[in-house]
């Protein structure tokens, strides 16, 4: 067992990547896992990079901001923190959850950084590595990973977190503030039903499929991936290829 | 913008200062920044969060240092004091006699081979004296600029003449023995004072028995404790035997509103001490805080929805009067003697940890400062200033800001810098 | 994103930083391992790259290998990365075009023990600054001009000091008034603390002088009708008795000062003979002031439920009146009814012990037993008596109301697109280090329109706001960093606002042909819009989507 | 309910300015033994605060608080910052409360042993029987009427009479 994991931090600069530095300039030392990628604020991150990172074969990646309140720009990283609960609850549908943090490290929190990645790299050393590192990773994992690195950069999705902090505190366009777990609720179904569009879309790129056929690739029930390919088809996703005997075929079209 | 305009002298470089440069930085014209301390940064460096926002200090702190030292219009001189000035507004001729630093700027990287090999251990300023540093040394971490500095009255090159480790050590050539004193003159339209306050010793308050009692802290020894870059890594434990604290008393007003010693009030302390209780119960969720407290002074923007916050969330109890005695047990704890007043009750309660919310006094060496300036002292010995426009003193061209004239807190002192900033322009733009 | 017909042309220099970095890792096998990467044409390696020989290195190379991109692996940006962007910029490169690889703070100095992984981290680091560094491309800075003039709302003290402030530094003003005469709340008052001066006297000096000043546009009975612009150029209409007027400012101070909350509105203290502070002062003014025995109620109004703020100022307006009534007429009785003293600093403690000195009365109440004010007494729970019911008599009762928000200061802030806070007055960029700034650029803020404030502090914010306000105005241009939000594609917005709403600094709009729009010099450069964007529309340039993937997969390997 | 009395007030200020100075800390209480002995029951802040309003019947009359309790020991003075000389102030006090009759029992008895023998606490036969037993010399009796017109210049006849003997 002599894993190294790969481990990516999006720091922010003025909080965190400060702390960082401290933590060199007091002489902490803490596993060479890690490597820093440093971003203005931690706002700046959006859900997409971690899937790229995953995909890439890293096997955990940690974000890193200022305190609540502290943030250089006032309140990067409030959004950072709504992303990235967007980002784990994505990646729980692949069980990867664990495989991200969020942590606020102050420029005095040498120490504390140190320790954070100290942890966090121990932490995902019991986790092993991605088995999306292996040199055989399991393709059905990879497309999931896609299908969720799409249904992060997809609108929907997007659009939803991007208003929640305005929907949940202010009120939404009729001036009904929604309660946190309402939206989250309506967030979780969204998310769901992105991922399984998403992969059907993957899976239709490949080869045009009949309901039936996806239904048994997704493991979901027939009905469920009917609504979709009507969501998909009104968006001009998916069209109807051929028939089959009884089945319709259907195929993506349009660009990627 | 334009070269004609007239530099500006700013003296001292804590939030004040470097506020008061910046502006006038911005504004296009010339400043001179003079640092007593090896490093800018002032009292705010040291704070571990600020209220009411629980900023953590040196975050919010930090870049307006590397602003200051990047800005094209500012030159820091640090190590160094104004020993003369002479002129009128508009054409103030100052004297400033720089310290040796023993150390090439320019050279110097920080790298800390020099500090890592220096044999002589003394007390840390910057750590009000709960750590220890070496002859040669950073002022702080974050310090800027980030060159070491030697403490020439405990170097054993300059008092025994032997050692010379840093000098061998240094790769960079840096270390220079042979740096004089320098003193030299500059130009200037109009002064800016910003040199701050000290505080106060509660030594004398013998019932309190700071200096005997070793669990009985100052607020920024507690200050330095509770920030992850201090002493203790932001462990809060206490000074005597390590362990971890489970209840604290705050006593505010040691040493102000109080005629033995400083009659004033210190205007910082009350919001202070619950940003520090606050922190405090961050590091631990099970602490208890008592804060004693006369007048509870909260005047400032949201200073009230704090301490309500500091009540409901962070388990601090206010009590309305101050403490008689406290008084030391076996094991160290300190028993506090209090007077419940709304009842009259008198008790004694158990502490692991008392903190003093001792007073602001003027600075040490103000009365030096405020003569090389010709400028005059109120009767507490802070500038005097006119009453109506506070950044006013005594002189015409020379303004003050911040705790130099009067205790106040960071956004007034901001306040002040950049209103201190905006009156020099006045004089340097009319004087051209 | 190669400029076109450009090939990319990176130069690495690895710093040992002395011992610091090259007595942890192999240096020699870094510049080794730099020169395999795509990309990269030249690589070196210097004891001290900031050093004049380092620096003057990489200026050489830069001429002599044709270099478009440079990259320093050494210590940290936070401290180097201006200083080799001069430098690169001195051989006529975009300083954009820069990327640092942080191989000491946080690679040499924290890996210390293990000199192999180390390396092989500063290699990954390498590898991952190569990934930025082709994908950048040079940024300009961006400046607008500064019409050398501001606009002061509000004709107080606090826009009076200002205003005068920024005549006396060479500039335009005009000065905006909403009534028929400037001073504001000062008019009203009798005597000031600390200084004892007649309120009227001390204002109407520096009503005439500002009035005679040949720079400023005083404009009383003035409202505004539209706001439109940025930092550098406002335009502003302004009604002004029933005609339209235009004016154009390069920035903006809001004074509009605050309101005294009448006595009526609190409900805790009715009765006859129940004035405010206010009034009191008009009395003691016109000479019509005439009472043995007075009461006066501190926090009435304040520190309730509904205002749970403390009003800053009261305890010393109480003061000075109890004791001019005290001089007035040393016979009669005067006691306040407390909370807590606000009486900082050196100054108003003193005044609080000559009103002790003074012989005025103060008993501490609890709000949980308010005072019951009857016709010739009031009933009082002292709370340091643990509220034992004592009478004091009374033909005069003052109440010490807070000052509250304007009422039309949402309209005011809308109009600037700054925010208000819980209890409407402005909401400064930041409490503690930016207290008259808002985080718009060019808009600043003094007085009591951002919390109740006194004479002294008022005219302190007044002086910092004209201190903010000249460092935009002395400049003929207003500069800002490069590395700004900029719109990707156009076509892909669908105008949801989502940017518009989340950025903090107002530097997203909706342009006149209703396309949303960036003013890059109200842009600090956060990024968060491109994370957000559905639509991924928007992104931050130096911090762009693809230059951070690229990083990302430089990581990871392909 | 007692109401406020603005004269009696004056009136212990104009003896002692420095009454005006308190702000009503708690130094004093927090700092006297006899306080926390007495669970505050004795309480000096409250006499003080007492004597700000004035409230002669809870002050003199009743004697709510018991003022007698003090020990002089000086410690609330010495702690005080604003200087309060609060002993002094309790004297004025204790001396109102004498004339008007209204002091503890013990405290009439010792002054008339004064005011009769010069001594405060008379001598008693198993006294003198010790003293000669030790050696000691004797005791010089004070001169009586010397003494008994020195105290009647400071009203101390006055104020050696209780309420009782009054009556």
């Amino acid at each position: 067992m002599n894993f190294e994991p790969k481990i990516l931090g999006f720091l922010c600069n003025w909080c965190s990547y400060a702390g960082a530095d401290l933590a060199g300039v007091s002489r902490m030392q803490y596993p060479p896992n890690i490597r820093i990628l440093r971003v203005m604020c931690s706002g700046r991150v959006d859900p997409e990079f971690f899937f790229e990172g995953f995909l890439k074969g890293i096997d955990g990646i940690i974000l890193t901001g200022c305190h609540l309140g502290d943030c250089h720009y006032l309140e990067g990283n409030y959004e950072a923190m709504m992303k990235f609960d967007l980002v784990k609850r994505l990646l729980s549908l692949i069980n990867f959850e664990n495989r991200v943090r969020l942590e606020w490290v102050s420029a005095s929190e040498g120490k504390r950084f140190a320790e954070i990645v100290t942890d966090f790299t121990n932490h995902i050393k019991e986790q092993g590595p991605s088995p999306t590192r292996t040199d055989n990773p399991d393709p059905v994992l990879v497309e999931k990973l896609k299908a969720l690195k799409n249904a992060a950069g997809d609108q929907r999705l997007r659009a939803l977190v991007g208003r929640e902090r305005k929907i949940t505190e202010q009120g939404n366009v009729y001036g009904e503030v929604i309660s946190k777990e309402k939206f989250d609720e309506l967030l979780n179904l969204a998310i769901k039903d992105e991922f399984e569009r998403h992969w059907i879309l993957l899976m239709l790129q490949k080869e045009p499929k009949s309901v039936k056929g996806i239904a048994k690739e997704l493991k979901i029930d027939s009905s469920e991936v009917l609504k979709h390919i009507v969501s998909l088809r009104n968006q001009n996703l998916v069209a109807l290829e051929r028939i089959e005997g009884l089945s319709p075929i259907y195929v993506r079209i349009g660009e990627n | 913008m334009n070269e004609k305009n007239k530099a500006a002298l700013v003296i001292g470089a804590g939030i004040a200062g470097i506020q008061a440069s910046l502006d006038l930085g911005d504004m296009g014209i010339q400043v001179h920044l003079v640092e007593q301390r090896p490093c800018i940064g002032g009292r705010m460096a040291q704070l571990d969060k600020t209220f009411p926002t629980n900023d953590c200090s040196i975050c919010i702190l930090a870049p307006k240092l590397s602003d200051c030292a990047r800005h094209p219009n500012i030159t820091l001189h640090t190590l160094s004091e104004v020993v003369g000035l002479e002129g009128i507004p508009g054409n103030f001729e100052v004297t400033i006699l720089q310290h040796p630093r023993y150390v090439d700027l320019d050279k110097c990287i920080n790298c800390g081979d020099c500090v890592e090999n220096c044999p002589v251990s003394v007390d840390d300023e910057f750590n009000v004296g709960l750590k220890k540093r070496s002859a040669i040394y950073l002022d702080y971490l974050q310090g800027i600029p980030a060159k070491v500095t030697i403490d020439d009255s405990v170097c054993l090159h300059f008092i025994q003449g032997i050692c010379g480790i840093c000098k061998k050590v240094c790769d960079k050539e840096a270390i220079d023995y042979e740096q004089k004193e320098e003193i030299f003159n500059l130009n200037v339209g109009a002064v800016i004072v910003a040199t701050g306050y000290d505080p106060f010793d509660p030594t004398p308050l013998q019932n309190f028995g700071y200096g005997s009692a070793s669990n009985v802290i100052t607020a920024l020894e507690l200050e330095r404790i509770i920030c992850a870059s201090g002493p203790t890594d932001g462990h809060l434990i206490r000074p005597s035997d390590g362990r971890t604290v489970k209840k604290i008393a705050f006593i505010q007003c040691v040493g102000s509103r109080d005629k033995n010693y400083n009659k004033y009030c210190s205007s910082i302390c009350c919001m202070y001490t619950t940003k520090e209780a606050m922190v405090a119960y961050e590091h631990d969720n099970e602490l208890e805080t008592k804060i004693f407290y006369i007048d509870m002074r909260a005047g400032g923007k949201h200073f009230r929805k704090y301490l309500k916050r500091g009540e409901e969330e962070y388990n601090i109890t206010y009590v309305k009067g101050s403490v008689g005695e406290i008084r030391e047990d076996e094991d160290q704890n300190l028993i506090v003697i209090y007077e419940v007043s709304n009842t009259g009750e008198v008790k004694s309660e158990r502490f692991d940890m008392v903190v003093l919310a001792t007073s602001i006094i003027p600075k040490q060496d103000a009365d030096k400062v405020a003569k090389s300036l010709g400028i005059e002292r109120d009767k507490y010995n802070f500038i005097k200033t006119l009453p109506h426009a506070p950044m006013i003193t005594t002189r015409e061209g020379v303004y003050a800001c911040g705790c130099c004239h009067e205790p106040m807190d960071i956004p007034n002192s901001v306040v002040e810098a950049s209103s201190a900033a905006a009156l020099a322009a006045e004089v340097i733009r009319s004087s051209k | 994103m190669k400029m076109e017909g450009e090939e990319v042309r990176i130069g690495i220099f690895v710093c040992h930083c002395g011992s610091n970095i090259g007595g942890v890792m192999d240096c020699k096998a870094l510049v080794k391992y730099a020169s395999t990467l795509p990309d990269v044409v030249y690589t070196e390696d210097n004891l001290y790259t900031c050093s004049e020989v380092g620096l003057n290195q990489i200026k050489d190379a830069i001429k002599e290998h044709n270099l478009n991109r440079v990259i320093v692996a050494s210590c940290t940006p936070r401290t180097h990365e201006s200083l080799f962007r001069d430098t690169i910029q001195e051989v006529g490169l975009n300083p954009y075009l820069f990327e640092m690889a942080n191989i000491r703070d946080q690679c040499s100095w924290v890996h210390m023990k293990d000199k192999e992984k180390a390396t092989e981290k500063a290699k990954d680091l390498l590898r991952m600054a190569v990934g930025k560094a082709k994908m950048l491309e040079p940024l300009e800075k961006i400046k607008v001009g500064v019409t050398p003039a501001a606009a002061v709302i509000g004709g107080g003290i606090a826009g009076i000091t200002a205003a005068t402030n920024l005549l006396h530094q060479g500039f335009n003003v005009f000065l905006l008034e909403k009534t028929n005469q400037l001073g504001g709340i000062i008019n009203r008052l009798y005597k000031l603390y600390p200084s004892n001066e007649l309120g009227t006297e001390f204002i109407q000096k520096k009503i005439e002088y500002i009035q005679n000043h040949p720079n400023i546009e005083v404009l009383t009975n003035a409202t505004i009708k539209s706001v439109y612009g940025f930092v550098g150029e406002y335009d502003l209409e302004v009604e002004v008795n029933n005609s339209t007027k235009k004016l154009r400012a390069g920035t903006i101070i809001i004074a509009t000062g605050a309101q005294v909350l009448d006595a009526q509105y609190v409900q805790e203290f009715k009765g006859e003979n129940v004035i405010n502070q206010a009034d009191l002062e008009l009395q003691l003014k016109n000479k019509t002031f005439d009472a043995k025995n007075v009461v006066m109620v501190q926090c009435a109004g304040a520190r309730i439920d509904e205002r749970p703020y403390c009003s800053n100022i009261c305890c010393m307006t109480a003061l000075k009146n109890a004791l001019l009534i005290k001089e007035q007429s040393p016979d009669s009785h005067v006691t306040i009814l407390y909370r807590d003293v606000q009486t900082l600093g050196t100054k108003y403690e003193e005044t609080y012990q000559k009103a002790r000195e003074s012989r005025i009365l103060f008993v501490k109440y609890s709000p949980e037993k308010n005072p019951i004010v009857e016709n010739d007494h009031v009933k009082v729970y002292s709370e340091l008596s643990g509220g034992k019911e004592i009478s004091i008599p009374r033909d005069l009762i003052v109440l010490s109301t807070p000052l509250v928000a304007n009422p039309d200061s949402k309209e005011l802030a809308q109009f600037f697109k700054v925010p208000l806070e819980e209890n409407q007055f402005f909401l400064e960029a930041h409490v503690k280090l930016r207290p008259v700034d808002f985080a718009t650029d060019g808009v600043y803020v003094c007085g009591c329109t951002k919390w109740p404030a006194d004479i002294p502090e008022t005219i302190s914010q007044a002086y910092a706001a004209s201190s903010r306000a000249s460092t935009v105005l002395s400049h003929e241009t207003f500069e800002v960093e490069g590395s700004t939000a900029k719109i990707l594609d156009k076509s892909k917005c669908v105008g949801c606002e989502i940017c518009i709403k989340i950025c903090p600094f107002g530097a997203i709009i909706k342009n006149e042909e209703d396309e949303v729009d960036i003013i890059q010099v109200l842009c600090h450069g956060c990024g968060t819009c491109g994370a957000t964007c559905p639509h991924k529309a928007i992104t931050v340039s130096h911090f762009t989507t693809e230059q951070i993937i690229s990083q990302i997969h430089s990581f990871g390997g392909d | 309910m007692q109401v406020v009395n603005f004269s009696k007030r004056n009136e212990l200020i104009n003896k002692n300015l420095s009454l005006s100075y308190c702000y009503q800390c708690s130094t004093c209480a927090g700092g006297c033994p006899v306080a926390l002995k007495t669970a505050g029951k004795y309480n000096p802040r409250k006499i003080i605060e007492l004597s700000l309003l004035g409230l002669e019947q809870s002050l003199i009359e009743s004697q709510d608080i018991n003022i007698w309790l003090c020990s002089t020991c000086q410690k609330c003075v010495e702690y005080c910052p604003q200087r309060v000389l609060l002993t002094e102030i309790f004297n004025t006090i204790k001396n109102h409360c004498a004339l008007a009759g209204l002091a503890p029992e013990a405290y009439y008895l010792q002054g008339k042993s004064i005011f009769d023998s010069g001594l405060a606490i008379p001598f008693s036969s198993a006294i003198l029987r010790r003293r000669e037993q030790l050696g000691l010399p004797l005791i010089k009796t004070p001169n009586i009427e010397e003494i008994q017109s020195l105290l009647k210049k400071t009203d101390f006849d006055k104020k050696i009479i209780s309420k009782t003997q009054k009556e």
